[in-house]
């Protein structure tokens, strides 16, 4: 039986042992979980079977095919992130702890890396961590948070020596969000809605084996979740006309009335740039297997700024109803009011950061001038220098 | 008159509205008038008018105004603008006023002007249909004369500080043609309905006239010439206002990219953000040059006033929207947030863009006078 | 065929094509050729067609042809096109020979195809009006049957390799409607005047037919299909070639900003010159998707091919001016010289994305296929 | 009388004297020169009159309005960049040497700054100069010299001391180019036509008294130089719909077949574009009067990306038609052959030069954002090193 086979068989009798329709969520995750297909190369009772990752999509076309439900929607940076993470680089026994609340949602992941102080420049930040016997005592201020409010654990990226150059002073940890050293605030935005928050540590302490690499690891430990991320944001679709360019496709057909030869004009190029983009993310899938490496990262910089056309578009296109907003005030959860039909604006409002989190188009396409294209790095203010004497600010 | 020189009087005459507007309209001042119902200060206003003078600039004197034209007042915009004040300047100051001067209406003028400039009235130029189309060629609104009087039936959307206005010039529909008529703002079946905005510093509602009293304001022939007149008065206000809304922009990135580290080095010191910056520059020079040029257009005949308006609003409504997008790309995520003031500038500059009948429209409008027409004098 | 996947096969056809233009249409070659009257050289033409065998690889193996499909061919011309090859490899392999098979005419076909493949016959399809209009509804060249057979008469302009054509294909109006017929090159009263041309790669004719004797080739209500599948072929060679010649522009860019050094650095080091390079790379890689889409949309049905041929001439077209543009700018003054190889991808993305009716008419085409029409597939 | 009522009566006289129509061009110029209207803001016997530099306008207005010649476009290098420099920086007799033949274009002048290894960075060039006696001798290779075959008269700037940091070892000289030592190639670019020239220079001799400006002060006078060549091309047109956008504007109207609702929209917003353009040109001098300093380079930067632009639109609009070329091969002369009408095509490939020559979009975005808006510098390799130690390729 083929590796492939094997998946399917076990896909098939998930579902018919646990039909989505009449199985509570979490015990269908949990039986996706022990049959070893949340991740199916992860090896055998770690959620996975041991098998090639190309074959997750195998399994997940049959469990949500069938109607289960999509773990990374459910806990993105649990299942995208803070899973393949884990299993690279917490112990056996960390993994194993860690997983299976992960995958079935009962514990909801959130990502401690970005800091008021360090954006682009990531590994810069400040948060310390300091040890203390067997726990780690971390301070700082951490931003550009989602899922803060709700989530029971954090990877987090902290300083552990300031006294080495910044990639080489960093160590990756688990944090546990109940912590009493532990804020969240939420962080409101142009949009009204406050999707992110500011995580204020203060004290906040970690056992040493919730620790995931060795001490001053914690750079390369972030790769990994780093890489899973921008795939992720940049990996598209491979269905024509979905995404962004859908929604302003669809404003032409349902408004005649705003039509006018310049909007088709506008509008017929960014399909085709579109249709490029998602075309060239099937190529490198074709041409890359499951695993996209640096050159995912055009699909990230051309979809962040051709969604922000489109959207400019769909804004020139409803014309004076562009001037209208569905409402500023955040619900209690932070999310924004409910509207009929598609809510254009605030797609518009919020596309502006699509060039901004996740990489900034700036830092991605050095990212293809210096990793694809071999062209040497900038002259550099801060390498080999203690992180502590690097100026800041 | 020489094109782009000032004289003393109005760099004094910029000197004093940029105090003012940093005094009135600091930061937390605008953050907090924006999350306020009218969206402004009446009492502000009122000292603008009465005690600053700066409301009645562009009136004649014998209606309470300083007689100056609209260079002064593209320079009192330029700084409001610059504040992103939430204030009824377009609507009141610019389109209202404009419109009641043009209208031929002595008695109308006589009464609202004056008020005007002291910041006593806040009067809208309701000049859109029901779906927000402005200058219609056939007003949603109807009007009928009867025993008693005008009355007004319909409804108008986007109106420009229609809920907050003490009084409405309301374009509509009558058998004889297409007319102005004054609505009180606290007239019998008026109800006005604020709308959600995007922009919070500018006001629109949607008006409905139940057999409404009105009273026609001049002839019917002279309305469209007072809206058209009103808009392009409004267009270099407009633009005067991205002007000093842009440069502020600039202003703030360029701050930002000087003080802001990563990677050991000021932000600014990057190339990636050094160019960004210039070009906000360009954007700015152009959209200030074509926003001047279009006041001295009117006021001195340098060029076609609406030929000047249409390539002002088609520059600047373009530079604004282009210098607010890369000034959130020059912060970052910070730009992003609530409690910056960029996405003011940001919501304003797309609102603009859509007002007045919007910057496509003025396009279209410059295409038909430079492209389509007989050449333009210098256009070969 | 799973879409993006090449053969083992496809790949040595690959390192073949890329072998033969090393080798024959290096850089000083190129440049020997283009100040050449007929702008190629027929022996080499031969070699490829003969001894390599690349011009009858789409063609069916009963006719001479290697009956292998579309992603082949494309892939022999985006080596072509990265040595920006000046060879009648569009004229005569994409758009002669595909409208021969097409038009429905066993016997031309089997006379020409073969010669073709062979590298023996240049074959033109003239499928222009007199002003070099694509597939005229009213071609301008008139076909009338006399007592001798077929006569032509009227002009046609922009007619690719009709110069050096062997045979020419003509597209004209007959009493019934729109017909294709064989002009033998050296037939009295057709005189052929070669233009002077921007891309001295792709030679341009205008013909003139005096009662010139033809042969109809096919039914009449077969030709414009066979013109419009031609130009479908066409359209792939072109786009695929547009890949090659952008991605060999990139690389001689990254090259050059590698190694060039300024301010006591590699230019690639800057950041307006990186980010320049990375704009390109997403243009090459964007072009390379659409371009090989089209080919397998035809040969594998992934797509309607006509929507993957217009999505790739919009897009390859566009992508190859700019690429084109920012490899001048990268290498400074160099890359506007006639020594450097530059100039001569430039003009074959200015004249290619001119031909076929242009890269404005594919916008249009897509435009009404995937706006006006009914929701294509997958498009909401 | 004022200085303006002066310049006008001294240009009437010259006029009333020497009537443009039937004085040949060298006397008549000899005549302005005499009369102090070359350069007016020059001291009396130097070709001026002494009195401000915004009166030249004044006085051209009059001269050239009679119908006489314009020194600029018969001897741009001559007029525009030498003659400022020689009163500048020259000594008085040199000066009185150099001047009437500029002006009255017995001497055509040419510029040797830019090399094949100095580009963007002009400062690093490395034809050297080496003192004998009272002579230097001068090796190395110039390159995108305009006028060069016909000049008599070069401004050069060479290397005198290798061991400075690069900005100081330089010193300015002025060439003639009869020496032996001179010799000039054309530089065939992708129009066909050698606009351009290529200057080798193997021991040429110049006595030391043609240095302008101290040993090692060569940078300092070539600002001067540079500043008045972008202000001169950057400088635009106070005449709407004059330059580039002219060229497209007739297109249009000349040519109603090509018409179409795209092209309308593309063209309306680049007539926006260069009448802004036109407009900031205007403002800027009535705000700075004639002097124009960094600010200029928003002329030439906008400019030049608007040539390029226009000139695709022409393209665009010509459809087929652009695939023609009204030939490559150069005339004798090296100009391009004659055509009817405007031939686009060869101004839409000479448009691809403007970003590049008198300083690359690249160095003037950084020249605004440096020294207009004041962000701080990159970080530099060559700074403070000697030439001779910084990398060069």
């Amino acid at each position: 039986m083929t590796d492939r086979d094997r998946v399917v068989e076990t896909a098939r009798s998930v579902v018919a042992e646990h039909p989505p329709a009449t199985t509570p969520q979490r015990a269908f995750l949990g039986a996706c979980f022990d049959a070893g297909l949340a991740w199916v190369h992860f090896p055998e009772g770690f959620g996975g079977l041991g098998v090639a990752p190309g074959l997750q999509a195998v399994a997940d076309g049959i469990l949500q095919g069938a109607g289960g439900p999509n773990p990374f929607w459910l806990n993105p940076m649990g299942y995208g992130m803070a899973g393949p993470t884990v299993m690279a680089h917490a112990s056996r026994e960390l993994a194993a702890q860690l997983l299976r609340p992960d995958y079935v949602c009962d514990e909801i992941w959130c990502q401690l890396f970005s800091e008021p102080g360090a954006g682009s420049d990531l590994a810069g930040l400040a948060t310390r961590a300091v040890r203390d016997g067997d726990t780690w005592v971390v301070t700082g201020q951490k931003v550009w948070t989602s899922n803060a409010h709700k989530a029971r654990r954090a990877l987090l990226l902290a300083r552990t020596d300031p006294d080495q150059p910044k990639h080489r002073g960093l160590t990756y940890f688990v944090l546990d969000m109940t912590d009493p050293g532990v804020e969240v605030r939420p962080l409101r935005q142009m949009t009204g809605e406050a999707e992110f928050n500011e995580v204020y540590l203060r004290e906040a302490r970690i056992p040493d084996a919730h620790r995931l690499g060795e001490v001053g690891q914690g750079w390369h430990v972030a790769m990994t979740t780093l890489m899973n991320e921008r795939t992720a944001i940049g990996g598209g679709s491979s269905v024509r006309g979905s995404g962004s360019i859908g929604t302003a496709l669809r404003l032409w057909r349902e408004r005649p009335d705003l039509r006018t030869p310049a909007l088709r004009e506008r509008l017929v190029h960014l399909f085709a740039r579109a249709d490029a983009a998602r075309l060239t993310g099937d190529r490198q899938r074709a041409e890359a297997g499951e695993r996209i490496g640096p050159e995912g990262s055009i699909g990230k910089l051309v979809g962040a700024e051709l969604n922000q056309d489109v959207h400019e578009w769909c804004m020139d296109a409803l014309g004076v109803e562009a001037t209208l907003y569905s409402g500023y005030e955040p619900r209690p959860d932070g999310s924004p009011p409910p509207v009929e039909g598609e809510d254009r604006q605030r797609m518009f409002l919020r596309s502006r950061a699509n060039t901004i989190e996740g990489g900034t188009s700036e830092v991605l396409r050095t990212i293809l001038g210096e990793r694809l294209l071999g062209l040497p790095g900038d002259l550099r203010a801060d390498t080999g220098r203690p992180w502590s004497e690097v100026p800041r600010g | 008159m020489v094109e782009f020189e000032f004289t003393p009087e109005q760099r004094d005459l910029r000197a004093v509205a940029r105090e003012f507007c940093t005094e009135r309209f600091a930061g937390p001042e605008v953050r907090r008038l924006v999350e306020t119902p009218d969206g402004f200060d009446r009492e502000v206003w009122r000292r603008l008018g009465r005690d600053v003078g700066l409301l009645g600039l562009a009136l004649p004197e014998e209606l309470g105004g300083a007689g100056a034209g609209l260079v002064d007042l593209a320079l009192v915009a330029e700084e409001f603008g610059r504040a992103v004040a939430p204030a009824p300047l377009v609507g009141t100051v610019a389109l209202a006023a404009t419109a009641l001067r043009l209208a031929g209406d002595d008695g109308t003028a006589e009464e609202l002007l004056p008020a005007i400039a002291e910041g006593e009235a806040v009067v809208a130029l309701a000049a859109t249909d029901d779906r927000g189309a402005w200058a219609p060629a056939q007003p949603t609104v109807r009007a009928t004369r009867t025993d008693s009087g005008w009355r007004l039936t319909g409804e108008q959307a986007h109106v420009l500080d229609g809920a907050a206005a003490d009084a409405v010039l309301v374009l509509a529909t009558t058998e004889t043609g297409t007319g102005l008529f004054a609505v009180d703002g606290a007239a019998d079946g008026l109800t006005r309905e604020p709308l959600s905005v995007l922009d919070l510093t500018r006001r629109l509602a949607r008006l409905r006239y139940a057999d409404v009293p009105a009273r026609a304001v001049g002839e019917p022939g002279q309305a469209a010439t007072a809206v058209a007149g009103a808009r392009d008065v409004a267009a270099v206000v407009l633009a005067a206002e991205a002007v000093g809304g842009a440069q502020r922009l600039l202003d703030m990135s360029v701050e930002y990219a000087r003080t802001r580290l990563q990677f050991g080095r000021a932000i600014g010191s990057f190339q990636a953000v050094k160019h960004r910056c210039a070009d906000m520059l360009v954007d700015v020079e152009h959209a200030r040059s074509v926003a001047y040029h279009a006041a001295w257009a009117q006021d001195a005949g340098t060029d076609d006033p609406r030929v000047a308006a249409d390539l002002a609003t088609t520059v600047t409504a373009e530079a604004y929207l282009r210098v607010a997008k890369n000034t959130v790309q020059v912060h970052g995520g910070i730009g992003f947030t609530w409690e910056h003031p960029t996405h003011l500038y940001y919501k304003r500059a797309v609102g603009d863009a859509a007002l007045l009948g919007g910057r496509a429209a003025a396009a279209e409008r410059l295409a038909a006078a430079v492209l389509d027409g007989p050449a333009l004098g210098g256009v070969a």
